[in-house]
């Protein structure tokens, strides 16, 4: 197991914080989704995942955080080192200990609790005292007024937004020194969206955060990641600095679109399927 | 290797939409089916003829084995309909399998109702009067069953529009106790006899003795002819395949759509135009109605006679539901699966844990042997659930898949 | 007085003697009330994980053949006690350790079939280290009864009362003042989301499991000394699925309002329509009053909403 | 086309002084607005500001405390969500809510539900409605007879099955998800669970399809996808189209007339340059940053 | 099958709900098959041999051992509950399988013109019904002193508990007392309506007719309620040390229904204890059943099995007997009260003549009391009433006869 490449990493420079070391994904012991990824995040960096649908970015940030186990799947081959050690003995909440929280995709919050009670389950590792979780949760309703507004209802009524939020604002409750955000900005206002990446921007830069961003919006991941790893069908089929990601043309045209004057309306969209040339 | 869809191609939706997506499988079936009704009664008839097993031991499968297996599946499809396809957990199934029992019962004696007055002397007299003519065709008194415990069975599926999940579990016992209360109390139910016992009375199917006995002249001497093990067993196989066949159909058609629609998510379902309590009480209608026809089939064929409360007790309702799940929520096989590790995990055990005693020179107790078997049997059902909580039918589906994939891994 | 009105009040014209109008009451409400307490094993697991469980009336049964069996070896009461609590904790660790853990996530229908296996596991194990005959248990609880006012009642019951409503008090402080009551409702919401934020489900489940069995034994001994222990201990659980329904799956004061209304209602029911249908109604009762209350709140008296939303 | 040509049909729901109200919170606060025929309409507005609420009150699902909807020219009033669908409503939803234990295939066929016969007595209603009389009588009839062929699934009713079948696949074939046809949709990644929930609603054939953030969670080329089959609807069946979105990229190019919603308020309506240009909608939902990003685009 | 064996199959329950009664029950005759092989080598120099099958007291679970077992050469069977028994008598015929039910069963199973092979002796429920009756007739002083009187039954609400309601009705019309029925759910763990019932309608004499929990828990709420326990007669199921456990001494008082002797104090038993248990041959912490009520009832059954085998060989002069002699044998069984003396069983019951018609044999009931620490008998043997039972039972029959198309025997 510990035989995998090395990969080519981030940038040699900084240690990689959290490596992962050409994996493969079974579901439900037949359906193989991942065939060998690997990738790194640097301490104190910003990587982002991008993919289209089923490309198995979903996949790959649970593996990291154990939770695969749930829903019947496995690591069946690589391994995941998190600090040089490998985690997937781990239990999910040994990691969360680490300082490696997970905002899970589709807005898992717990409906029968309040927006408030969701924002102190958060903070359940948590040893610092009830003022210190208190300004936290100040600190989260800075953040997102509109969750404050709603403080007191169960979480299962708010909109699916409020409950975006929501289950952003349990993250941030435990402290985390790294961050899995899964879609983050799915669902959410524009204006929202650029808050949320700023808020992730400062934690990074103030916080020293690290963070892997698994995103659709690959205009925005880019533009805050450093670095970025694009999935296809399970593979890690492009990766780079995220500036140079940007430029690429392949990239610019299936995941930025063309942007300026020659930016087409979704109106005028081509009937044809266009192919993948790296699909070939 | 071999099974695979490789060169099956359907030229018509009405190909494609057929019960099998593989001609193996269809072949498959097929064999079971010529198994269970052609090898099995030649091939037992065989071997007791040819020597080779007693005639007890045969009779013993039949009754004891295979019976008592057809009745659980038809069960098992009952409650699968309800529990797995309509997503309404019952536990009132042995309930409804009573009212089964008891309708055929009244049917095939006619109806009837007691007369009762005071002679002269004071004493007190009764007579039974019958108000139909008694039925004695055990196919038509199954179909009554069924149609009876269908109206039954919608009645207490009416709270099923408010009540849901387990708290509707937990509210069909209600209809267990009740009818089970009913069973020992409403005296009409089993013709006033003091122990609320009821009894099956003679049938005959086909010129064939089915049930009881039936004494004629043969050469001059009286002889009694009691109902062959065989045709028990092939009126139920029959009456079995059938049922299988309609809920199959069932499922896979727009009604069963509807019910795994409400299963899954019932607002979604409510938001594409399904009405919530019409598609629910369809369920139970058609769910009590396999259930009716269990029990109708275990009072005629299996145990002949009954106590209603005692034959129906919550027990066999939670045992049904066991099959159910074991065998696999929402899969017509799991029920014929389920069915079969419900009632035969155990008897294997009791057989096997003396006999494994025997070859070692230890006799067991038999109460030993019922902890043992307890035991091993809670834990198997915990670890096929870990192993695969949706059941054997899915264990056996991974199987096929695998089979599908083979000799690559994935 | 037409015959039709005497029958359909005649749960009422029992109090044409007040002193057996009273005690009907009474007895029922304690009745009630010993439901409550198999009933809160149920609430507390449920509330942990969503787990409907199927093996809480052999927990019952276990406990108590534990008891009993340790005091009939001659070890002294209150460390047979101990000793007891001892095992039951145990077998929270065995049952975490073996089952719950990988059935994280499972739905709860495939949850509660795994209780249903460990139930009879548990059953036979009991039986198989302990005996099937009948063993008097008793723990020192006042026997005999007291007539103020000629309503007669039970020492045992009003133990049970007392004993009840102490538990209740101590478990509904325990986990609505403290981080882990919140911390198990999450749980019970979203097995995954409650690991992703760094619950350790293992924890609360043993917890949960040992603090339902200490519940259990606290049931155990006290119909244990009504009947002595033996196998039908275990089928109580029957008696308290209403009381459970009734009062709401989540809720530990739920338990014990809906004890006290279904050991009221089927006893007034008994004593005044039995008679004339006759008897042995106040089963299926139960049953249907708690279908009565949920036709009109889904989710019981005091049990968490059922969130209905897209 | 541009859409400044394109011509609208009739009003097919008039939405009037709609308040809906959950204990002591108000999502929806005194909001009218009409939907013509064959319009894309959008509603937009920040998060929790009552989008998802009009939807569920348009098809029935909540009871608003106060107004009238008209649909089709009929008032309607406490009418349930089954009932909305028999009428020719479809929608998707924001948070999937597919039939997980189902096959994709399976998923659209029970959008063609209601166009069978069985489920609904509204089926043999249409079918018989001009022997008023005998109706009541000849529905349960009819039905049950439905019922018994349906479970030997034979003559009349495997026919109609494999009609429905040709239907389902056709949408499967437009929305290109032919190769997931037989994979329980739990498994399928998000992005393609949208679609599955989008022919599902489109195999209802409705005159009125809602759709809740249809592309959400999508990247640019499937977004461009989802955008191209809406637009696709509209065009060849004629479908109205209502629909919520964030993007507002996709807003402004494929709608017609957007309405905004700001706690529960309706803020500003018009065309979706009219709106975009509304001092109160970027001040409240679009933001400094966005106005920027769109001025750069 | 070896010619000089016989073999039994014995339906019996040790676990489930049920398994207190059923433990001691099921040792009782097997304790008397070991100890007539190992005394005697078995009836007539045939070796007894026998296989358990627990039931649990289901009948699914009893039907589906008496399948498997019978045909390994069984001729008699105990089907030990109420469901097995109804559920065997039809089939009973081909099988060509005694059924011996004794004090349990289908009551009017006891008219050997319908029913051949089904045997009830020495008694059956209806004959006990009416021997608490006469019973409390004479402590009330006189069957007249009845009139008016108040008899309240608590029963076990199952074809079981109710067998005697109908002897009991007929009767109260005779005699003019007042039967009320209470009747309790299985498993019968809370009877707090019931006795709310009692302690309303303050009967003079309570019939228990109880089965498991449900008699534990019944005297438990009679001591709790007050209740004068020396008028309170339990059934013979629910008259074991089992069922006063739980209360121990407060249960003093109590009466039950039995058709044997109480106690281990017979030449048999200490033979048993010395040959069986002796040799290390019995159950493994069995003797501590020795002489207690249900063991007592065991022997009793294997008793009349190995008379009745007994009486088969000597009539057909062969050593192994199949279904049809067995029948002969239990038919013309004479057990005299010399040949239980014999038997090391003076005064253990009274003795059991078996007829072709008759096939309950004359139906004695014993009355007996818990002292706080065993049972005594307190009463002579009481006969039942025939001239009341009897008519019921052969109109019973007959109802079943022509039910199910059976020309009764002439006898
Ligand atoms: N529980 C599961 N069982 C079986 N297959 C699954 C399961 N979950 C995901 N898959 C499959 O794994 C593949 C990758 O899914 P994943 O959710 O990781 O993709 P993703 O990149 O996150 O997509 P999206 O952008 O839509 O969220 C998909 O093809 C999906 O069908
Ligand atoms: N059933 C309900 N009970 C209580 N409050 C509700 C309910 N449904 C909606 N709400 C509240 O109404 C408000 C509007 O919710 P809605 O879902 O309509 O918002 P939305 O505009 O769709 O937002 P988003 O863009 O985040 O999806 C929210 O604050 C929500 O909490
Ligand atoms: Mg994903
Ligand atoms: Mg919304």
């Amino acid at each position: 197991m510990s035989e995998a490449p090395v990969t080519n990493g981030a940038n040699g420079a900084a240690q990689a914080l959290l490596s992962v070391n050409n994996i493969e994904v079974i579901y439900d012991h037949v359906i193989l989704v991942l065939k060998g990824v690997s990738l790194e995040v640097p301490k104190g960096g910003i990587v982002a995942l991008l993919g289209a649908n089923g490309a198995g970015k979903t996949t790959t940030l649970k593996s990291i955080s154990n939770l695969l186990g749930a829903e019947r799947g496995d690591v069946t081959k690589g391994s995941i080192l998190y600090e040089g050690t490998p985690v997937q003995s781990l239990d999910p909440n040994d990691l969360v200990r680490r300082g490696v929280i997970q905002v899970m995709e589709g807005r898992h919050c717990f409906p029968h609790l309040t927006v408030d009670e969701n924002l102190l389950t958060g903070a359940y590792t948590r040893r610092d005292g009830g003022a210190a979780i208190r300004d936290s949760v100040d600190k989260v309703y800075e953040y997102f007024p509109r969750l404050k507004d709603r403080r007191s209802a169960l979480a299962g009524y708010i909109s699916g937004g409020e409950q975006q939020m929501c289950a952003i604002g349990r993250a941030l409750m435990s402290n985390p020194s790294t961050m899995l955000l899964d879609e983050p900005s799915m669902g959410l206002a524009p204006q929202l969206v650029e808050e949320i990446f700023e808020i992730v921007k400062q934690l990074n830069q103030q916080e020293g955060v690290s963070i892997l961003l698994a995103e659709q919006n690959t205009n925005m991941a880019l533009r805050y990641a450093d670095y970025g790893y694009i999935l296809e069908s399970g593979r890690v089929v492009m990766d780079g600095v995220a500036k140079d990601l940007a430029e690429n043309e392949d990239v610019r045209e299936f995941y930025l679109g063309v942007s300026g004057e020659n930016r087409k309306s979704f109106r005028d969209v081509k009937h044809y399927k266009r192919r993948k040339r790296w699909l070939a | 290797m071999f099974y695979r869809e490789a060169g099956q191609f359907y030229t018509s939706y009405a190909k494609d939409q057929g019960i099998f997506q593989l001609r193996q499988d269809k072949y498959g079936l097929w064999g079971i089916l010529f198994i269970a009704f052609i090898v099995i009664p030649v091939g037992l008839y065989l071997l007791v003829q040819g020597g080779l097993m007693a005639a007890s031991t045969k009779d013993y499968l039949y009754n004891s084995i295979f019976l008592l297996l057809l009745v659980n599946s038809m069960a098992a499809l009952g409650l699968n309909i309800l529990t797995g396809y309509c997503g309404q957990i019952s536990l009132g199934t042995a309930g409804f399998m009573g009212v089964g029992a008891f309708a055929a019962y009244k049917f095939s004696t006619g109806m009837n109702y007691r007369n009762q007055h005071e002679d002269d002397a004071g004493e007190l007299v009764s007579q039974l009067v019958p108000m139909l003519p008694p039925i004695d065709n055990p196919l038509i008194l199954m179909i009554l069953a069924g149609a009876v415990t269908s109206v039954v069975g919608v009645i207490f599926g009416l709270p099923s529009l408010r009540i849901k999940g387990f708290y509707l579990a937990v509210a069909t016992l209600a209809a267990q106790f009740f009818l089970v209360w009913c069973f020992s109390r409403v005296e009409w139910l089993y013709d006033y006899v003091s122990s609320s016992t009821i009894q099956v009375p003679p049938m005959k199917l086909f010129g064939l003795v089915v049930t009881g006995s039936e004494t004629v002249m043969r050469d001059g001497q009286q002889v009694t002819i009691y109902p062959a093990a065989e045709t028990k067993y092939l009126i139920c196989l029959a009456t079995v395949v059938f049922f299988a066949f309609v809920a199959k159909n069932m499922v896979r058609g727009r009604i069963g759509r509807a019910w795994m629609a409400i299963r899954d998510m019932d607002i979604a379902a409510q938001l594409i135009g399904i009405r919530p309590l019409a598609t629910k009480l369809l369920a139970f209608a058609v769910s009590s109605f396999f259930c009716g026809v269990a029990g109708a089939m275990l009072f005629i064929f299996y145990l002949g006679a009954l106590e209603g409360a005692e034959a129906f007790n919550i027990n066999e309702s939670f045992a049904v539901l066991f099959m159910v799940i074991i065998g696999g929520l929402g899969s017509i096989t799991g029920a014929f699966l389920g069915a079969a590790f419900i009632t035969l995990i155990p008897i294997f055990l009791v057989i096997f844990f003396p006999w494994l005693g025997g070859q070692f020179g230890i006799p067991v107790s038999t109460a030993l042997v019922e902890h043992i078997q307890f035991m091993i049997f809670g834990a198997l059902i915990i670890i096929f659930l870990i192993m695969e909580p949706l059941g054997l039918a899915r264990l056996w589906q991974i199987g096929k898949e695998r089979l599908r994939q083979w000799p690559f891994p994935y | 007085m037409g015959e039709f009105w005497e029958f359909v009040l005649a749960p009422v014209l029992i109090f044409e003697s007040w002193q057996f109008g009273m005690e009907v009451v009474i007895s029922g409400l304690l009745a009630g009330v010993m439901y409550s307490l198999v009933a809160l094993g149920f609430v507390l697991i449920y509330k942990a994980s969503g787990m409907f469980n199927f093996a809480q009336g052999v927990l019952v049964l276990f406990a108590a053949l534990n008891l009993a069996g340790f005091i009939g070896l001659g070890i002294p009461i209150p460390l047979a006690i101990l000793l007891t609590i001892g095992v039951m904790i145990l077998f929270a660790i065995v049952v975490e350790y073996l089952i719950l853990r990988h059935l994280v996530n499972q739905e709860q229908i495939i949850l509660f079939m795994a209780t249903i296996g460990l139930a009879f596991f548990l059953s036979a194990f009991g039986e198989t280290i302990w005996g099937s005959d009948v063993k008097k248990l008793d723990v020192g609880i006042p026997q005999g009864r007291f007539e103020p006012f000629g309503i007669q009642i039970q020492y045992l019951e009003l133990t049970a009362g007392a004993v009840a409503a102490a538990l209740v008090t101590v478990l509904a402080i325990f986990f609505n003042k403290t981080k882990i009551g919140r911390a198990l409702r999450a749980v019970a919401d979203d097995h995954q989301a409650a690991l992703s934020v760094g619950i350790n489900l293992r924890t609360i489940w043993i917890i949960v499991w040992a603090v339902s069995g200490i519940v259990a034994l606290v049931a155990g001994t006290m119909w244990g000394a009504k009947s002595g222990v033996q196998f039908s201990l275990s089928e109580i659980a029957l008696k308290a699925l209403p009381v459970l329904i009734l009062g709401g799956f989540e809720s530990i004061p739920g338990a014990i309002i809906g004890g006290l209304i279904i050991g009221l209602g089927e006893k007034l029911a008994e004593v005044g329509w039995g008679p004339y249908v006759g008897g042995a109604i106040e089963d299926w009762f139960a049953y249907i009053l708690a279908m009565v209350f949920l036709v009109f709140r889904p989710q019981g008296l005091f049990g968490e909403k059922i969130i209905e939303r897209v | 086309m541009k859409h400044s040509e394109r011509k609208f049909g009739d009003t097919l729901l008039k939405v009037d002084n709609i308040t809906l109200r959950f204990g002591g919170v108000k999502a929806i606060t005194d909001v009218s607005f009409e939907i013509r025929e064959k319009q894309i309409f959008a509603i937009i507005g920040p998060n929790g500001a009552g989008k998802t609420s009009m939807l569920n009150v348009i098809n029935g699902f909540y009871h608003p405390q106060e107004g009238t909807i008209t649909y089709k020219g009929n008032p309607r009033h406490q009418m349930k969500p089954h009932e909305a669908a028999e009428t020719g409503i479809a929608r998707t939803f924001q948070n999937v809510a597919l039939f997980r234990g189902m096959s994709t295939l399976d998923n659209v066929m029970t959008g063609r539900l209601l166009k069978m016969s069985g489920p609904s007595m509204r089926y043999y209603h249409n079918k018989l409605a001009n022997m008023p009389v005998i109706n009541y009588l000849t529905y349960p009839a009819m039905w049950f007879g439905d019922f018994l062929l349906d479970s030997l699934y034979w003559g009349p009713y495997q026919k109609e099955e494999v009609a429905h079948r040709k239907a389902a696949e056709e949408v499967i074939d437009f929305l290109e998800i032919q190769s997931i046809r037989r994979t329980p949709v739990g498994r399928l990644p998000y992005g393609l669970q949208k679609r599955v929930e989008l022919g599902r609603a489109l195999a209802m054939e409705p005159d009125l399809l809602l759709l809740d953030e249809p592309m959400a969670g999508m990247n640019l080329e499937e977004k461009e996808d989802m955008c191209r089959f809406v637009i696709d609807v509209n065009d060849e069946f004629g479908t109205t189209i209502a629909l919520i979105e964030h993007d507002m990229g996709v807003v402004m190019d494929i709608s017609d007339h957007v309405v905004v919603l700001n706690y529960g308020r309706k803020i500003s309506e018009g065309t979706p340059a009219v709106v975009q240009a509304d001092q109160d909608v970027i001040d409240a939902y679009l933001g400094v940053a966005h106005e920027e990003d769109l001025n750069e685009n | 099958q070896a010619a000089d064996s016989q073999y039994f199959p014995l339906l019996t329950y040790r676990t489930g709900p049920y398994a207190p009664n059923g433990i001691p029950f099921a040792n009782g005759t097997i304790d008397y098959f070991n100890y007539v092989n190992l005394k005697h080598g078995g009836v007539n120099g045939v070796k007894l041999v026998w296989e358990e099958c627990e039931t649990a007291y289901n009948t699914k679970k009893g039907v589906e051992c008496f399948e498997r077992l019978k045909g390994k050469g069984a001729t008699v069977v105990y089907p030990n509950s109420t469901g097995i028994t109804y559920k065997l008598i039809p089939n009973a015929p081909k099988d060509k399988v005694v059924i011996l039910s004794s004090g349990y069963g289908r009551t009017d199973a006891s008219d050997g013109r319908v029913f051949p092979w089904v045997f009830t002796a020495p008694t059956t429920y209806w004959s006990q019904a009416s021997a608490f009756i006469k019973y409390i007739g004479a402590q009330e002083g006189g069957m007249d002193k009845l009139k008016g009187k108040k008899i309240a039954l608590i029963y076990h609400n199952s074809a079981y508990g109710k067998e005697p309601i109908r002897t009991l009705n007929l009767l109260a019309r005779k005699l003019g007392y007042k039967l009320t029925t209470l009747a309790v759910n299985h498993p019968g763990q809370e009877q707090k309506a019931t006795w709310l019932q009692i302690r309303r309608d303050r009967p003079d004499w309570i019939l228990l007719w109880g089965w498991g929990v449900m008699n534990q828990v019944a005297i438990k709420e009679a001591i709790n309620t007050g209740f004068n326990l020396e008028r309170m007669i339990g059934v013979w199921w629910s008259g074991a040390e089992t069922d006063v456990v739980p209360s121990g001494a407060a249960a003093k008082g109590y009466k039950a229904g039995t058709f044997h002797a109480a106690g281990g104090d017979f030449p048999l038993f200490h033979d048993i204890k010395k040959v069986v248990y002796g040799a290390g041959k019995g159950f493994k912490d069995g003797e501590k059943y020795i002489g207690q009520v249900l063991w007592n009832r065991g022997i009793l059954t294997g008793v009349i099995t190995t008379e009745a085998m007994r009486n088969a060989q000597k009539k057909f002069g062969v050593k192994r007997v199949n279904g049809d002699q067995m029948r002969w044998g239990f038919e013309n069984l004479n057990l005299t009260e010399s040949r239980l003396a014999e038997l090391g069983l003076k005064g253990f019951t009274k003795g059991i003549k078996i007829t072709c018609a008759d096939h309950e044999g004359n139906g004695p009931v014993l009355i007996q009391q818990w002292d706080g620490k065993k049972w005594n008998i307190i009463s002579d043997f009481i006969s039942p009433m025939q001239e009341v039972v009897r008519p019921l039972i052969e109109k019973s029959a007959a109802a079943y006869a022509k039910a199910n198309k059976i020309t009764p025997r002439k006898c």
